[in-house]
């Protein structure tokens, strides 16, 4: 009994996360395929919880959900085009890209088979993380190991920032330009 | 085949070829005074054609090997050195370019009259070019003076040249890239196989033949290309017609000797086996040149044209000649290069000398004109002689050696290209008639006969096609030794031939991924 | 003997500096200088033609020509009785003729450059009699063609003379083409190409023999018959007998020069110096037997049935060159040689006395038609006079030159070891008789009756030439009767010095009487005498019937059989034959085959082709390039779906 | 224990499914939604092969993806106001001005 | 475990920039001398140059190391910096982009670059590439007057990202295999654990080649470039026809030839058809062009096709060639492009080969310029152009990739064409219009520079050709 529950509980994640997954590529309405990219995003919070990587889950609903989606969102209600309700909302050649991409999942599923993971090779055991705790295991590895790509990331979100910046101020227009 | 040295105390070679190239630095900080231009590439040409004449004199004719050699150490990684060397093979052809080059400079002076600056510094930066390809003795070094050589040949046809000129030069262009790019495939094979881009190593190498054999082909799409050899002809007429009378007379008088100079340094050298053995359809194919270049000549309307297919047709002769692997032959061959350059550079200073007159090259413009300008007619005839392969010109003696040779080795092309000979009467004649006998054609009435400064350029081609005609021999002595020791060595080559269809089996395998 | 370099060197200094400086300096004192260097030149030839007549040989080398890998050869001269009498000749005609030219070309625009010209013919044909070698033959073999070719069309503006002079170059080069091939071939085979060591081993190569598309083929018969081509074109042998007749577009003293007493022979003095290797093919003499037989008698047809004064006398050379290669081929090389030394004179004094009949005619438009002569004899007597000299001495009238040499051949055919000798004396007796018929026919046709060119001479009247063109016929006249007694045979009681002369060089026949006829060798010689002066005698009958007596017969031939005549008079059209079967399927192929089909569509087809291809290609993948970035996505994830399924395949 | 191939293929479909969507979906939108699919995908995978390896790497590296996935976001939704604000339209393939 | 934190003496280049960089973006405002902003970032370029080799060798922890491989890598990124900024002030003021934001974000993709070269980690290269992809993509969109500015941007943005994805999931099966992101310890995990016939990793293998083949747009990935190229401004066009290109080929020898070594014949059968099809779709796509800018987009395309192949020929040499070809391809490309920014006018694009008519009659000098640097990209001697594509020829071959050698050449002859159609309308075609051109002190310096680079490394190329060894011999094997 003990291996069936987590099944369960992975296969309702998992079938949860592909039906709004779906339903946020098919959705006419992008106000609808926020929210339900929200739903995604909490099922794949609790998905890294199953997964005893409770900091990344709530990164995941802080960051994603809390602050992404609301961007996403923010942009959506901006825009607001009533018109988007009665055109096409796919590309004409739609079921080209649906074949390819089962193409891909099939061809790469094929080569996943061959999947071997390694021994385990690190220290961040379940008991670590339940002795240690998950946000100070991770926390230790991005100020150490990690420490460049962290300073990295840190320079990259100024460049997120100065970039937005830069695009989105308005100057002048040049004149003339029907180029 | 191990090649003798001798090493130059002066570094003559490298001052023949670079001198061209500072002058050519020089007119680019020159002001824009056209006289000045002239004068001053003139004065570079002719020193040059000056630096050029110890070779004639100090050369030792009984020394097989190269002399005035000059090496460096140019780019180490890849052992590349600055390696120049003539031998009898290439010595002429410098002394033909730098002589070229002056007259080209003479022929230029009232033809071209825009861009005088940009003109000049194509003109010297082509002859410093075409004397380092003759001059080389580094695969490497020989590629670069090869392509560089695209360069201002392609801008002296393009801005200079006719009306159809970006056609005519872009094709010329092309063509000869293409070529040359897979001489390029093979040169980094035999470098990869050598470890050393010199010249003199590779000869003694001895590849196997299934190398030799795809080596040859890489090889010869270039220099088939540049001589040109049936059927990669087509660039020729075009560039001819449309390039201005300086530019066709370097095309004819060096450009196209590069691609023959080349089967004879590099194809026979490196991979005798594959030439020894790819030696019948070499034949054929400059037979092939020869009736077709010349059957073409019958139904051309164009001066230019004409020469230019009569081109195809002579140089025909020479790669008979170097592929009859006869050393009477081969000696004719370079012998007939030389003509061909002289005789051919100065047909095309001749049409050019009307076309400035009249602005056509149309035959049917002219007729008569034997009668307006007859020492102009008289350059013209003994140049058509030599064209023709009289007996006194210097025509006749290489394409006689050349026959001879040839029918020694391979009686079939040998007469088969007896029968150029024919053709080549009729349809140069033929010419003549239509231009310059007959009734006078009012278009050309009354044009002035030639200047001094045209008679000047025409005239030392005019004594060496007599000379050369009438005595051989100090031109033929350049020769003997280094052809002798270039066939002795194709002719000991060892290796086994195998068919075409395995060498194209074991080509596939080595070419397609396993 | 050195010195003979200068018998040829002489004309050659004369005719550059009159090329050179002709035109503004010399102008019309052009002359002297030629006339005075080819009269020097034949001073000298006398003095070597004495020198050897009393055995002195020469043969040397005045420099290296050409040296090549193994190919050497010089610029050399070989004196021996065949180049001497040769030099002799062709400098005393050509003396001849130039003097004659001085008032024949009086009035000339181009006065100095004809005589640079022929001084330049002089030289060419001086360097190809005195050559050692095959390679300096074949110099003065196309070196006169050159000039030849010059002076054919010395009056370009027309363009029937450059198109002749083309036609003789062209046809010419045919001819060459073989010649060359044969010079190849005796270098192939012998290593070298002098005459000496050539002849001197040429019986090591009696039985050799070389494969050819399959059949074995006798060496020696494979090199003469090629060497023979050449003579084919030089000589006007059939077929490439018809640059000749079209020649005649030349200043006539050009065709008296050179179209009649030196340059066409060089065919023959070609053959006779190679017999050697003649000789050691039975086939090579049939094909030079056959080709003289048939280019007589074809040419004796023809002649009859022309009107233009000159061209019947072309024909009428054609037909004497092909008695020449008739000696030939029977082995009569020194009677061959011996009729075209008499021939030099008397045609070339036809040709002359044409000329001054031209001459007088110039006013008319067209000054050669015969059909508006008549009656000249008393306007021209002395033209008249050597005119006939020269016609009789060419119809084989007993006692002149004509008679001696032709008769020398009639005679060896008849009596030759060849089995064709029978035929070819049959078509030579017969020709004889063609012969002075034709020849008759030009001397009444132009001298007797009423004069019938009143009218296109518009009031002018004929006139004598000046006497700088009479004094070369009246010596001529004399040299076309006399020039024959070198060689009176022996059943006439004379010694045949000629043949005497030249058998060190030529050898002699070998004779292979009819049986039972061996004993009576010399009445049998007597009664083919009297047959071939027969035949000479009733043609000159036949035309004194036909263009005095009754002219009313001139109409029987054309009436009776048109198609006949006209196919004679049409020169068996030959012309329009090559026309149709060389020149325009040349032409046709080079325009529209080579130029327009391979050339055009099929090279520039791939040459355009492959960038044209480029170009559509680029254009039609530009449009997959269509700016919508889900295509580009999509292009992306199939190129994605595309590597994952390379995996698999690899 | 749940093993790590049934991750591998959810991955795998919610991967096929953002690229699906970003091929298909004309609003522009909804394609930069697609690409955070596609991102999240792979965070699935990473967080379960770090949990079978015992690994903080793989847990660090999702936490950048997060990270830089939210910079994407910030430049790419201003990018999308720009276009909108200047033609009025959010349907990427109607951006055609640059082709061929 | 680490108990301290590593020496920062290793990033001292990148960390300059950085701070430069922001310094820039932040006093943007306050500095209206424009001039100051170039000469800050020429001089910081050259001062992160003399770092990148005074620092070299220094390592940090096991994620970055300076070794020479970067070294090279880092000049060539620097030179791209030093030529850019000297191409660009003109072009930027006439067209009213901001110095300091523009000179920021080109340092601040340096950065990513420098990142990308020398990591050892490929947590850090996902970094420092997605560094230098958003200040790229932000750069694109710089001239947002211009609608197609700001279309490029969005296209080289979206499309971007989808790629990111490719390298992210690729990373992640990579990392499932062998338990690590560190570059040699991945190489040491598949040997050890005898990998090198298992699908899994041809798996991430091809999603590499995908990820990479984006970022150096090798044909079909390649579907980006052009547009991006001819929407952005054009002083950023010439940055990024070499800089991330170069970038990215950095990252793919790092990961191909160390990490994925294991797989090479794999990784190899997969690149070989790209570089094909890449050489030749370029080729004949850059035939069709009028638009100058989109032209030298296709013949990037087809200079990555070349480049690829010293990749494909896995060895030291093979490398040593890529490395050269970037090294000759940024003087002789960004001189093409100092060019064409000089055509520019407010109201006149100057990007149409048919402005080009004529130009050696009225400004002969330019004319001659562009004419050298054409010659250069076509590859013909003496230039460098030649010396790049022999180099590179050779490696493949000696590699034993004859027939693509063969192509590559048969490609490089159709590619021949558009350049000289370019050098046709400037020199044989008479002028149709008064072009106008002002040549700024900034920009003839870099042309001269450019010039001189094509020149002299065409005619005497050892020194570098050694320096690129060199630098290959730490690195490989």
């Amino acid at each position: 009994m003990e291996g069936l529950l987590p099944k369960i509980v992975f296969i309702y994640l998992a079938v949860v996360l592909v039906v709004t997954s779906l339903l946020v590529v098919t959705n006419r309405n992008a106000v609808h395929a926020v929210l339900w990219m929200l739903v995604m995003f909490l099922h794949q919070a609790v998905l890294f919880i199953t997964l005893d990587a409770e900091f990344l889950a709530a990164v995941q609903i802080i960051v994603y959900a809390g602050a992404v989606l609301v961007l996403f969102l923010f942009v959506v209600y901006m825009i607001n085009l009533r018109t988007e309700l009665k055109i096409h909302n796919f590309t004409v050649f739609w079921p080209a890209a649906l074949f390819v991409s089962v193409a891909l999942v099939i061809l790469a599923a094929q080569a996943l088979k061959d999947f071997r993971a390694p021994q385990p090779v690190g220290d961040m055991t379940p008991e670590a993380i339940a002795r240690v705790g998950h946000a100070k295991l991770l926390g230790k590895a991005l100020f150490t190991e990690h420490i460049l790509s962290f300073e990295t990331v840190g320079v990259l979100l100024l460049v997120a920032v100065l970039g937005a910046v830069v695009l989105t101020r308005r100057i002048r227009m040049i004149r003339g330009e029907g180029l | 085949m191990e090649v003798a040295l001798r090493t130059a105390e002066f570094p003559l070679l490298s001052a023949i070829i670079w001198l061209p190239v500072i002058g050519a630095i020089i007119l680019l900080l020159l002001p824009r005074r056209d006289r000045l231009i002239r004068w001053f590439s003139l004065v570079v040409a002719l020193a040059d054609f000056a630096l050029t004449l110890p070779l004639f004199s100090w050369f030792d004719k009984d020394f097989a090997g190269m002399q005035f050699v000059e090496k460096h150490a140019w780019i180490k990684a890849w052992h590349i050195s600055y390696f120049l060397g003539v031998d009898g093979i290439s010595v002429l052809f410098v002394l033909l370019s730098a002589l070229v080059t002056v007259l080209c400079i003479l022929i230029s002076w009232e033809a071209v009259t825009e861009k005088v600056k940009e003109f000049h510094i194509a003109l010297l930066l082509t002859s410093a070019a075409m004397m380092g390809v003759f001059c080389s003795l580094d695969l490497f070094l020989f590629y670069l003076f090869w392509e560089a050589m695209l360069i201002p040949m392609y801008l002296i046809i393009g801005i200079w040249g006719g009306p159809n000129r970006l056609y005519a030069t872009i094709k010329f262009f092309l063509y000869t890239l293409v070529g040359s790019v897979l001489m390029l495939v093979g040169i980094i094979f035999l470098y990869l196989k050598a470890g050393t881009f010199n010249i003199l190593e590779i000869m003694q190498l001895g590849l196997p033949y299934q190398f030799q054999f795809w080596l040859f082909w890489a090889f010869f799409a270039a220099f088939a290309v540049k001589v040109p050899m049936w059927p990669v002809h087509t660039w020729l007429p075009d560039a001819h017609t449309e390039a201005p009378t300086a530019g066709s007379v370097i095309l004819a008088g060096i450009l196209i000797k590069m691609g023959a100079y080349g089967f004879l340094r590099f194809s026979l050298s490196f991979f005798p086996v594959a030439a020894k053995a790819m030696m019948v359809p070499m034949l054929l194919l400059s037979v092939i040149a020869i009736i077709y270049g010349g059957i073409i000549c019958l139904a051309q309307t164009d001066l230019k044209r004409l020469i230019a297919y009569s081109s195809v047709s002579h140089m025909g002769f020479v790669t008979l000649g170097i592929f009859s692997l006869e050393g009477n032959a081969v000696e004719g061959a370079i012998l007939q290069m030389i003509n061909h350059g002289i005789v051919t550079g100065a047909l095309f200073m001749c049409v050019g000398v009307v076309y400035e007159r009249t602005h056509t090259r149309a035959i049917k413009d002219y007729g008569g004109l034997a009668t307006v300008m007859p020492i102009y007619a008289a350059f013209f005839m003994v140049f058509t002689l030599a064209s023709i392969g009289l007996p006194g010109t210097n025509g006749f003696i290489g394409e006689f050696l050349i026959l001879l040779g040839t029918f020694a080795s391979k009686r079939w092309a040998a007469v088969l290209g007896a029968l150029g000979v024919i053709i080549g009467a009729t349809y140069m004649l033929r010419l003549y008639q239509q231009v310059f006998y007959q009734e006078v054609n009012p278009k050309v009435a009354g044009l002035p006969d030639v200047k001094m400064r045209e008679v000047l350029a025409l005239v030392p081609m005019l004594i060496l096609v007599l000379l050369i005609g009438c005595y051989p021999t100090p031109f033929l002595g350049f020769m003997h030794a280094s052809v002798r020791a270039l066939l002795e060595h194709v002719h000991q080559a060892a290796g086994t031939t195998l068919p075409i269809s395995e060498i194209l089996k074991e080509g596939l395998h080595v070419v397609l991924p396993s | 003997m050195k010195y003979v370099v200068w018998i040829p060197l002489l004309p050659l200094i004369a005719a550059t500096i009159t090329l050179l400086f002709g035109r503004w300096y010399i102008r019309r004192q052009a002359h002297w200088l030629p006339c005075i260097a080819v009269f020097t030149s034949f001073l000298i030839s006398l003095k070597a033609l004495f020198d050897v007549i009393g055995g002195a040989r020469a043969n040397f080398d005045l420099y290296s020509w050409v040296i090549a890998d193994t190919f050497k050869v010089g610029v050399g001269f070989q004196v021996d009785p065949l180049s001497v009498m040769m030099l002799a000749m062709v400098t005393c005609l050509s003396f001849l003729i130039h003097v004659y030219s001085i008032g024949y070309m009086e009035d000339d625009p181009g006065y100095y450059r004809f005589f640079a010209y022929i001084s330049l013919f002089t030289f060419s044909m001086l360097m190809l009699v005195s050559a050692n070698n095959f390679l300096q033959l074949f110099f003065g073999w196309e070196a006169v063609g050159l000039c030849s070719y010059l002076l054919i069309g010395f009056w370009y503006q027309k363009k029937s003379a450059a198109d002749a002079a083309k036609k003789a170059f062209i046809v010419n080069r045919f001819g060459d083409f073989g010649f060359a091939l044969g010079v190849f071939l005796v270098f192939v085979t012998f290593g070298t190409i002098y005459y000496e060591p050539v002849f001197a081993r040429v019986h090591e190569i009696a039985h050799a023999t070389v494969n050819l598309f399959g059949h074995d083929i006798l060496l020696p018969t494979l090199i003469a018959v090629l060497l023979f081509c050449g003579a084919m074109g030089k000589s006007a042998q059939f077929p490439l007998h018809v640059w000749l007749p079209d020649a005649m577009e030349g200043p006539t003293p050009v065709s008296a020069l050179i179209h009649a007493a030196t340059m066409v022979t060089a065919g023959v003095f070609m053959v006779s110096r190679c017999h050697e290797i003649f000789e050691l093919s039975n086939v090579a003499m049939a094909v030079v037997a056959a080709a003289g037989t048939f280019t007589c008698f074809m040419a004796a047809t023809i002649a009859p049935t022309q009107f233009d004064i000159k061209r019947v006398i072309a024909y009428s050379t054609l037909s004497q060159l092909g008695y020449m290669f008739m000696a030939c081929g029977v082995g009569a090389f020194a009677a061959g040689m011996f009729h075209l030394f008499t021939h030099a004179y008397f045609k070339a004094l036809l040709f002359l006395g044409a000329g001054s009949v031209m001459h007088a005619m110039h006013h008319a438009p067209d000054p050669t038609d015969m059909r508006y002569m008549g009656g000249l004899k008393k306007y021209m007597p002395i033209t008249f006079i050597t005119f006939f000299i020269a016609s009789l001495s060419i119809s084989g009238v007993p006692g002149l030159a004509g008679f001696f040499s032709k008769d020398e051949i009639l005679w060896s055919a008849f009596a030759s070891a060849y089995p064709w000798g029978k035929i070819v004396w049959l078509v030579g007796t017969l020709v004889a008789g063609l012969t002075a018929f034709y020849s008759f026919r030009v001397v009444f046709m132009t001298f007797y009756g009423e004069f019938r060119g009143r009218e296109v001479l518009h009031g002018h009247e004929p006139h004598e030439s000046p006497k700088v063109m009479t004094i070369p016929l009246m010596i001529l006249a004399v040299g076309a009767v006399v020039t024959g007694w070198i060689g009176i045979p022996h059943v006439l009681g004379g010694e045949n010095h000629f043949a005497k002369f030249m058998e060190p060089v030529l050898g002699h026949p070998h004779f292979h009487l009819p049986h039972g006829w061996e004993e009576k060798e010399a009445l049998l010689e007597l009664l083919l005498m009297a047959v071939s002066t027969a035949m000479g005698l009733l043609g000159i009958y036949v035309a004194y019937l036909v263009y005095i007596k009754r002219p009313e017969l001139q109409r029987l031939v054309p009436e009776r059989w048109p198609t006949l005549y006209r196919y004679l008079y049409r020169k068996w059209y030959w012309d329009e034959i090559y026309h149709a079967l060389i020149v325009r399927p040349t032409f046709f192929t080079a325009r529209a085959i080579v130029q327009g089909v391979l050339d055009s569509i099929f090279i520039e087809g791939v040459v355009n082709g492959v960038p044209d291809m480029i170009r559509r290609g680029g254009e039609t993948l530009r449009r997959v390039q269509n700016g919508v970035v889900h295509t580009y996505a999509l292009i992306m994830a199939t190129g994605a779906a595309v590597i994952l399924l390379l995996i698999y395949l690899f | 224990m749940i093993p790590v191939s049934w991750y591998l293929v959810l991955t795998l479909f919610l991967f096929a499914i953002g690229a699906f969507g970003f091929i298909a979906r004309r609003n522009v939108i909804i394609m930069l939604m697609c690409i955070e699919i596609m991102l999240n995908a792979v965070n699935v995978t990473l967080v379960a092969l770090g949990r079978g390896l015992a690994h903080t790497t793989a847990h660090v590296l999702v936490f950048f993806i997060i990270a830089v996935a939210a910079a994407e976001a910030a430049i790419g939704l201003a990018l999308v106001v720009l276009l909108f604000k200047k033609t009025r339209e959010i349907h990427m393939d109607e951006f055609r001005t640059l082709k061929g | 475990m680490w108990s301290s934190l590593p020496s920062f003496v290793a990033v001292y280049p990148e960390t300059l920039l950085v701070v430069v960089a922001s310094v820039m973006a932040l006093v943007d405002r306050w500095i209206t001398r424009k001039a100051v902003f170039t000469w800050a970032t020429i001089v910081t370029a050259l001062l992160a140059l003399a770092l990148v080799f005074l620092t070299q060798g220094t390592t940090f922890g096991h994620a970055y190391a300076a070794d020479q491989y970067g070294v090279f890598f880092k000049t060539i990124f620097l030179l791209v910096l030093f030529l850019v900024a000297l191409l660009a002030p003109g072009y930027n003021q006439l067209l009213g982009i901001n110095f300091g934001e523009f000179y920021a974000l080109l340092m601040y993709a340096v950065t990513g670059m420098m990142l990308m070269a020398s990591t050892r980690d490929l947590i850090l290269l996902y970094l420092g590439l997605e560094l230098m992809s958003l200040s790229v993509y932000v750069l694109v969109g710089l001239l947002y007057a211009e609608l197609r500015s700001l279309e490029g941007a969005m296209k080289y943005f979206l499309l971007g990202s989808f790629a990111s994805a490719f390298l992210l999931l690729a990373m992640a099966f990579l990392y499932g295999l062998t338990g690590t992101t560190n570059i040699e310890a991945i190489a040491k995990a598949l040997l050890a654990a005898n990998l090198s016939a298992n699908k899994a990793l041809f798996l991430s293998a091809a999603l590499f080649v995908v990820a990479f083949a984006f970022k150096v747009a090798l044909v079909p990935f390649h579907m980006w470039s052009p547009d991006a190229y001819e929407g952005a401004p054009t002083s950023v066009t010439a940055f990024m026809s070499v800089g991330p290109k170069a970038a990215g080929f950095a990252a793919m020898g790092r990961v191909f030839l160390i990490a994925l070594a294991a797989a090479k014949t794999e990784w190899t059968q997969l690149l070989v058809p790209l570089a094909v099809l890449t050489m030749f779709t370029g080729a004949v796509l850059a035939v069709v062009q009028t638009n100058i800018k989109r032209l030298l987009a296709y013949s990037s395309i087809t200079h990555a096709g070349y480049a690829v192949l010293g990749i494909i020929a896995g060895t030291k040499e093979g490398m040593a060639a890529t490395m050269l070809y970037l090294f000759l391809y940024a003087f002789m490309n960004i001189g093409a492009f100092s060019v064409i920014v000089l055509m520019r006018r407010r109201n006149f694009l100057g990007e149409n080969i048919f402005d080009y008519q004529g130009l050696s009659k009225t400004h002969p000098t330019v004319a001659l310029l562009l004419l050298i640097f054409l010659f250069s990209l076509t590859g013909i001697p003496p230039t460098a152009g030649f010396i790049g594509k022999f180099f590179v020829f050779r490696a493949a071959f000696e590699a034993g990739h004859t027939a693509l050698v063969i192509l590559a050449v048969l490609a490089s002859a159709i590619a021949a064409y558009p350049y000289l159609r370019i050098v046709m309308l400037m020199y044989m075609k008479p002028p149709e219009k008064e072009v106008e051109i002002s040549l700024n002190p900034y920009i003839f310096a870099g042309l001269m520079f450019a010039v001189t680079g094509v020149l002299l490394f065409g005619v005497y190329p050892g020194p570098v050709i050694d320096f690129a060894r060199a630098c290959c011999t730490g690195f490989l094997p």
